[in-house]
């Protein structure tokens, strides 16, 4: 229990930290760290299900299903709250993900990746065609309220999104934090390490599979219900494949042993993007594919690891997903 | 402690980047800084982003120079010289909101101009909005930007695309080209959409007796038509229209013409003049097409489109100027124009994005392709001339020219204020004034 | 009363190899089985087939008159089965605490919380207790995979007998450690079960142990049984000496 | 008083031969439409396949390499005709040529140069580092075409026209569907009926294995790789002259192709031709029956497939063993 206690402390510390720095900071960078904090928590996602050996290339599948949720939320039922559009991703995530995880749960390694990419592609194909969605230009969303409080769209509009994606983040990252730490989620690391002595030892691969997977449909519905409301704006290509593989990137950035990585990592690449391509205008994209490049070979076990070296008396010895031969085929 | 090290990294980090965006915020009082937006990379890069680019680095360095005829001869923009930041809008829509506030809030623009993709349009309006930023729009097609949004800081220079298709839908009238059945073919996203819609619908009232044949929606960037070419050769329609543009619609070409698709048949391609340059004799005569506006070959005699043929033969020998170098030097004019009226209202001081987004509304200016006004969207939303015409391979000049061009008025081929170009359409173009 | 275990006619061929025909076997409560047989000879098979590892072509198993044939290993694992692995099937990722700690933690309904932080201090006296049955104190904070393949044979069976199992199937505990560790390894496994209910049935190549630990050996020859009976008259047994001892003895 | 003539049976027989005709000319166009689709599909997605057969690499970068196969081959081909250097017939084998050399220079260099560094790391890290090589390809590709748009469509009107059923083809498009077949049939031959195939096959199968029995598995993954990125280029190559070569043209081609290489099984050289085939009808007959479904068709096949073979066609799954 100590160990939950000294989580959720920092987590407060956490939130008090991030609202203080949203004053420091400029203002682009609290639009940036919005984002970033909402792109982080479908790639959190992504780590969870890392954990447990599998990594998906579809995310954008739930990642768009939380932005949709929140859309047509705002624009049929007028629903303005930011903190009921988000919960309403989260179920769209969560309903998604209960769906889908019974199909795919069985599934490993690269078949598992493909199987998610083609599902978001399918989404992604049928979005463009939902002429009453926006078709491909998608809909534009108008600025949420907050528990009530309806801040002009101005600076302190800014500030009030990222401050609530925060407060989410954070909490969504302590109980992460948690679950990683306890007996469930030491099994997932069980699972990726020794599938056939976690079934002789009473559990199943699949259920410890499942519930990860839902656990990322959640996050990505979080995740996209927050984007949509700090981008003011959904378009299919919220399930576009290139979307999915940023986030699966920024998971391999992080690594699954810190959480905080996870944003850490999301606020260096969009950081990364930006600048890249304010100063190499034209090829932008090249610059972005060296960074990824370098970074998978230099840090196999992501910014996690980093920390990890950092702090010698670290938690469990941290393995990239790179170097475990485990869980090739179902 | 994981939370505490990235509070403190975060903290620390945000310092840093503080510090060295506050020393960058330096604001210098006799520079316009223009984010310019437009494809550097991906599929529009090359019938779009490339031409743009070349138009606005020729336009502002004229500007800069102070060599425009009057009424653009002040130096940049009232005497402000202009310092462009490039951006690519390849990238997705998210990217690019993402760009837009980093360049308003980081990089201190004053104002953003450009985005060629309706989708980009849609989605960077609501964050300039929210940030209280001027965004001028330059090329993007969709009505639904001022039909289903009220903004107070963007401005779109160029006309929407409704009018594309009115106008080839007026050109068969006019030139008494009469089908019995049509044949469709538009990429499956909102410009294929929108497009076909339009033209379908103006077609409806206009010559009633034409009937849909066949409707096709290749993906956008297929580059491969076979199937779709068998499906039209079957069907075998008197009209073929197509929205297609860029590589799609040169691919398209390639591989309809030999088959004999756009042989003794009319094909309209609604926005395909980029294409003539790199298509070549390898586009059949007869061919009809609009350009979005009276850009390039369509543009009429006017001593500021005499100065801009020139000054892009000059820049870049050999050039055919298309729509995108047209709409890119409308849409700088019409910014120049509204920084000057603001800058003539505040008393000669750099305009601020409110003195600059007040003057904007409902200015009018003459621009290469003609007489533009920011009439609908409450003076947000600029209608613009349109006209059409006949491709013909000129052997001797080695380029394809456009024959038997027929001009429309902006409001022929606009909607008045007030009422969505779909339901102008619908209701057969009430209030349309065709001379 | 009924045999705790009982198979009936099992019968598995992969392709042309017949890995079993016909094994029909009861064992009793409290009974040390030895497995004898030369490689390939169905040993290995017999076990995956009642742990459910394998779905037998034909036959049943019974666990205390329960038809348990075909069930998936974990479901056997809930009625009582339990094995180690030739090769020790542990977390090599995880220490050795955490290792033991998941095994006694799955199979609990509480075992399994998500907030329940997944530390060694809880559930100290099982696991103390567990550690000092297998002699593997002075290993437990430390990473399966630093740790020689003596030590890891004793962590895959110590996480095979937590929750005490009605019935231990241990798939050549001495094989891979040398030649002088085997009795002492082997005492210690049955040490460390010694005054439970568990029923014990290993495979080994060393006559020695074998005759040393089991009370009844069942030698194997292609998919076969070919003796059953008490140490001595099963390793006395010519055929057994023809096919399996070579000779020896 | 009624009037036999509206009773000529004669009358409805002729509008059943008509109806009868018309289908029948569906069915054909439909079939050839679809065999011209699967012919440059199959050659794109079986480099695709055969990568990950060998490498367990999924390579995101595969519709780069399609890109730079095409912009050489209409660089080659632009010069060839532009200064009419020779017969016009050999403007094919150019374009061949041209695919060999994008090959033979960039195989090596990317297998060597890049991937080998990542081959112990998990197949889903390899997708993200190809993925990262595909951002570099489409920059780098503009950094040496620039953003204009290159024809070579000499080598599209060499061949003629052809017609069926009253429609008109381009005799170059069935070349194409020569040039699948060869190149399918050569593939399988030397895979099944040559050593070093054998050996490819053998590393397909089991690459430890393989190495314990001293195969120089080093040399065959750059081997696979390089004749990978060639059938890629061949794709572009042969694409170019029907085709504007310019930016973005590589996009589309990553996605179809990996639908196929899903679709017909990871690995599998069978598969990737059925697939192609498959995908190839599918999208014909959308586009000529339900044209409103042709964007996503694709990825519905692939749906369906998977649901009910999530491992493709053709793979056959390894079991795992204590």
């Amino acid at each position: 229990m100590a160990g939950i206690v000294r989580t959720l402390a920092a987590a407060v510390i956490a939130c008090a930290a991030l609202a203080l720095a949203g004053f420091v900071i400029p203002n682009w960078l609290v639009l940036v760290a919005t984002l970033a904090f909402s792109k982080g928590l479908v790639a959190l996602g992504i780590v969870a299900l890392m954990r447990g050996g599998l990594v998906s290339f579809g995310q954008g599948t739930f990642y768009c299903a939380g932005a949709y949720a929140a859309g047509m939320a705002m624009r049929s039922f007028g629903i303005g709250d930011a903190a009921l559009l988000v919960a309403l991703g989260a179920i769209a995530g969560l309903i998604l993900g209960i769906i889908i995880a019974p199909l795919l749960a069985g599934y490993r390694g690269i078949f598992f990746a493909t199987l998610t990419l083609a599902l978001s592609m399918i989404v992604y194909g049928i979005l463009n065609k939902t002429y009453s969605l926006g078709g491909s230009d998608g809909l534009n969303l108008h600025a949420p309220s907050f528990f009530g409080y309806h801040p002009a769209r101005s600076q302190n509009a800014s500030y009030a999104l990222f401050l609530f994606t925060s407060l989410v983040t954070v909490i969504a990252a302590a109980l992460c934090r948690i679950h990683f730490d306890s007996v469930r989620g030491l099994l997932s690391h069980a699972a990726r390490d020794n599938e056939i002595r976690v079934e002789y030892l009473g559990a199943s691969v699949r259920w410890i599979n499942g519930i990860n997977f839902v656990i990322a449909a959640v996050l990505g519905g979080v995740g996209g219900a927050l984007s949509a409301l700090s981008l003011g704006h959904i378009d299919p290509d919220f399930a576009f494949w290139t979307t999915s593989g940023e986030f699966v990137f920024l998971a391999i950035l992080s690594g699954y042993v810190s959480v905080t990585a996870v944003f850490v990592a999301a606020i260096l690449l969009e950081l990364v993007r930006s600048y890249s391509s304010q100063y190499f205008p034209n090829t932008w994209q090249g610059a972005l594919g060296v960074f990824l490049l370098l970074i998978i070979l230099f840090l196999p076990g992501g910014l996690g690891s980093l920390a990890l070296r950092l702090r010698p008396r670290g938690a469990k010895p941290a393995r990239a997903p790179a170097e475990n031969p485990n869980d090739r085929a179902p | 402690m994981k939370f505490r090290r990235f509070a403190a990294a975060l903290v620390a980090g945000a310092g840093v980047l503080g510090s060295f965006t506050t020393s960058a915020t330096a604001q210098d009082d006799n520079v316009f800084k223009l984010a310019f937006v437009a494809f550097l990379s991906g599929q529009a890069a090359e019938s779009f982003g490339k031409p743009a680019v070349q138009a606005a680095t020729a336009v502002i360095d004229a500007l800069n120079a102070g060599s425009l005829p009057k009424p653009y001869d002040k130096v940049g923009f009232g005497g402000l010289k202009i310092e462009v930041h490039l951006i690519d809008e390849a990238g997705g829509a998210t990217k690019q909101v993402e760009e837009l506030r980093n360049a308003f809030e980081r990089d201190h623009v004053d104002a953003v101009l450009g985005y060629v993709s309706s989708g980009d349009c849609l989605a960077v309006s609501p964050a300039a909005e929210e940030l209280k930023k001027l965004l001028v729009l330059f090329d993007c097609g969709t009505p639904r930007i001022f039909e289903e949004n009220q903004f107070k800081y963007v401005f779109r220079t160029a006309a929407h695309g409704a009018m594309d298709n009115v106008a080839m839908a007026r050109y068969l009238v006019k030139r008494g080209i009469k089908v019995a059945d049509v044949g469709a073919i538009n990429q499956d996203y909102a410009w294929g959409q929108d497009s076909w819609k339009d033209f379908k619908g103006s077609l409806a009232q206009l010559e009633p007796e034409a009937k849909t044949k066949v409707e096709l929606w290749p993906k956008f960037g297929a580059g491969q038509y076979g199937t779709e070419i068998s499906a039209l050769l079957q069907e075998n329609p008197a009209l073929v229209y197509s929205s297609l543009w860029g590589g799609d619609l040169q691919a398209f070409v390639l591989q309809a013409a030999p088959r004999g698709l756009m042989k003794d048949r009319v094909v309209v391609l609604s926005a395909s003049d980029h294409v003539l340059p790199p298509l070549g004799n390898k586009m059949p005569d007869g061919v009809i097409i609009g350009a979005r506006g009276a850009n390039g070959q369509f543009a009429e005699k006017s001593p500021i489109n005499d100065w801009y043929v020139a000054a892009l033969a000059t820049a870049y020998p050999g050039l055919i100027p298309v729509q995108p170098h047209y709409r890119a030097a409308q849409g700088l004019l019409g910014l120049k124009t509204a920084v000057e009226k603001a800058m003539a209202a505040n008393g000669g001081k750099k305009p601020n994005s409110e003195e600059m987004a007040a003057a904007m509304v409902g200015i009018e200016w003459d621009a290469p392709p003609g007489h533009i006004k920011l009439a609908l969207g409450d003076g947000h939303q600029a209608i613009q001339s349109n006209a059409a015409g006949r491709t013909k391979w000129d052997p001797d000049a080695k380029m394809v020219r456009l024959v038997d061009i027929e001009h429309f008025a902006a409001e022929c081929v606009n909607p008045p204020p007030g009422i969505k170009s779909a339901d102008w359409i619908a209701q057969g173009f009430p209030g349309a004034k065709c001379d | 009363m009924t045999a705790l275990l009982e198979t009936i006619g099992l019968q598995k061929a992969f392709g042309a190899v017949i890995a079993a025909s016909d094994i029909s076997v009861a064992v009793q409560r409290g009974q040390t089985l030895g497995l004898i047989g030369n490689n390939g000879a169905g040993k290995t098979t017999f076990i995956n087939i009642v742990t459910g590892h394998l779905k037998p072509d034909a036959g049943r198993v019974m666990l205390d008159g329960k038809d348990i044939t075909g069930l998936a290993p974990r479901q056997v694992r809930r009625d009582g089965v339990s094995r180690s692995f030739q090769i020790p099937q542990v977390f090599t990722g995880l220490t050795l605490d955490q290792n033991l700690l998941l095994a006694l933690a799955i199979l609990r309904k509480e075992g399994m919380s998500s907030w329940q932080p997944a530390r060694s201090d809880v559930r100290t006296a099982e696991l103390d207790d567990l550690l000092g049955r297998f002699r593997l104190r002075p290993y437990r904070e430390q990473t399966i995979a630093v740790l020689p393949g003596g030590v890891r044979k004793l962590v895959d069976v110590a996480m095979a007998v937590t929750h005490q199992p009605k019935l231990l199937l241990l798939d050549e505990p001495t094989s891979g450690v040398a030649v002088e560790e085997k009795f002492p390894l082997m005492d210690v496994i049955m040490r460390a079960i010694e005054g439970t209910e568990t029923t014990v049935l290993f495979v080994e190549h060393d006559m020695d142990i074998v005759g040393r630990y089991a009370d009844r050996v069942l030698a194997f020859s292609a998919g076969r049984i070919i003796a059953d009976g008490e140490p001595a008259a099963v390793l006395s047994n010519e055929e057994v000496q023809r096919y399996v001892t070579g000779g020896a003895a | 008083m009624h009037d036999p003539e509206k009773w000529k049976p004669i009358f409805r027989k002729d509008q059943a031969l008509y109806v009868q005709r018309t289908s029948v000319k569906l069915a054909a166009a439909i079939l050839i439409d679809g065999v011209i689709d699967a012919s440059w599909l199959f050659i794109v997605a079986v480099g695709l396949t055969l990568v990950f057969g060998v490498l367990n690499i999924l390579n995101f970068a595969h519709g780069s390499l399609f890109s730079v196969g095409a912009y050489a081959a209409a660089s080659a081909v632009g010069w060839y005709y532009g200064g009419d250097l020779g017969p016009p017939f050999l403007g094919y084998l150019l374009m061949l040529g041209a695919a060999v050399a994008v090959a033979l220079i960039l195989g090596p260099l990317l297998e060597r140069g890049v991937l080998r560094f990542f081959y112990r790391r998990d197949e889903v890290v390899l997708v993200l580092v190809t993925y990262a090589l595909f951002l570099i390809l489409e920059d780098a590709t503009k950094l040496i075409w620039g953003a204009e748009s290159y024809y070579a469509s000499e080598p599209y009107a060499l061949l003629g026209n052809v017609s069926f059923f009253g429609l008109s083809y381009v005799g170059y498009d069935f070349a194409l569907i020569g040039l699948a077949v060869v190149t399918g049939l050569l593939l399988w031959f030397s895979l099944n009926r040559t050593i070093t195939g054998k050996i490819v096959l053998a590393v397909i199968h089991d690459r430890e294995i393989s190495r314990a029995m001293g195969v120089n598995v080093t040399r065959v993954f750059a081997f696979a790789f390089t004749l990978g990125i060639f059938l890629a280029a061949l794709g572009g190559a042969f694409t170019a002259p029907k085709i504007s070569v310019q930016p973005g043209i590589g996009v589309t081609v990553i996605l179809l192709s990996f639908a196929v290489v899903v679709i017909g099984g990871l690995g599998s050289v069978e598969g990737a031709a059925i697939a192609a085939l498959f995908v190839g009808f599918a999208r014909a007959a959308a586009i000529h029956l339900v044209p409103w479904a042709e964007l996503f068709i694709v990825y519905l096949v692939m749906a369906l497939v998977l649901a009910f073979r999530p491992e493709g066609l053709f793979r056959r799954m390894s079991a795992r063993k204590i």
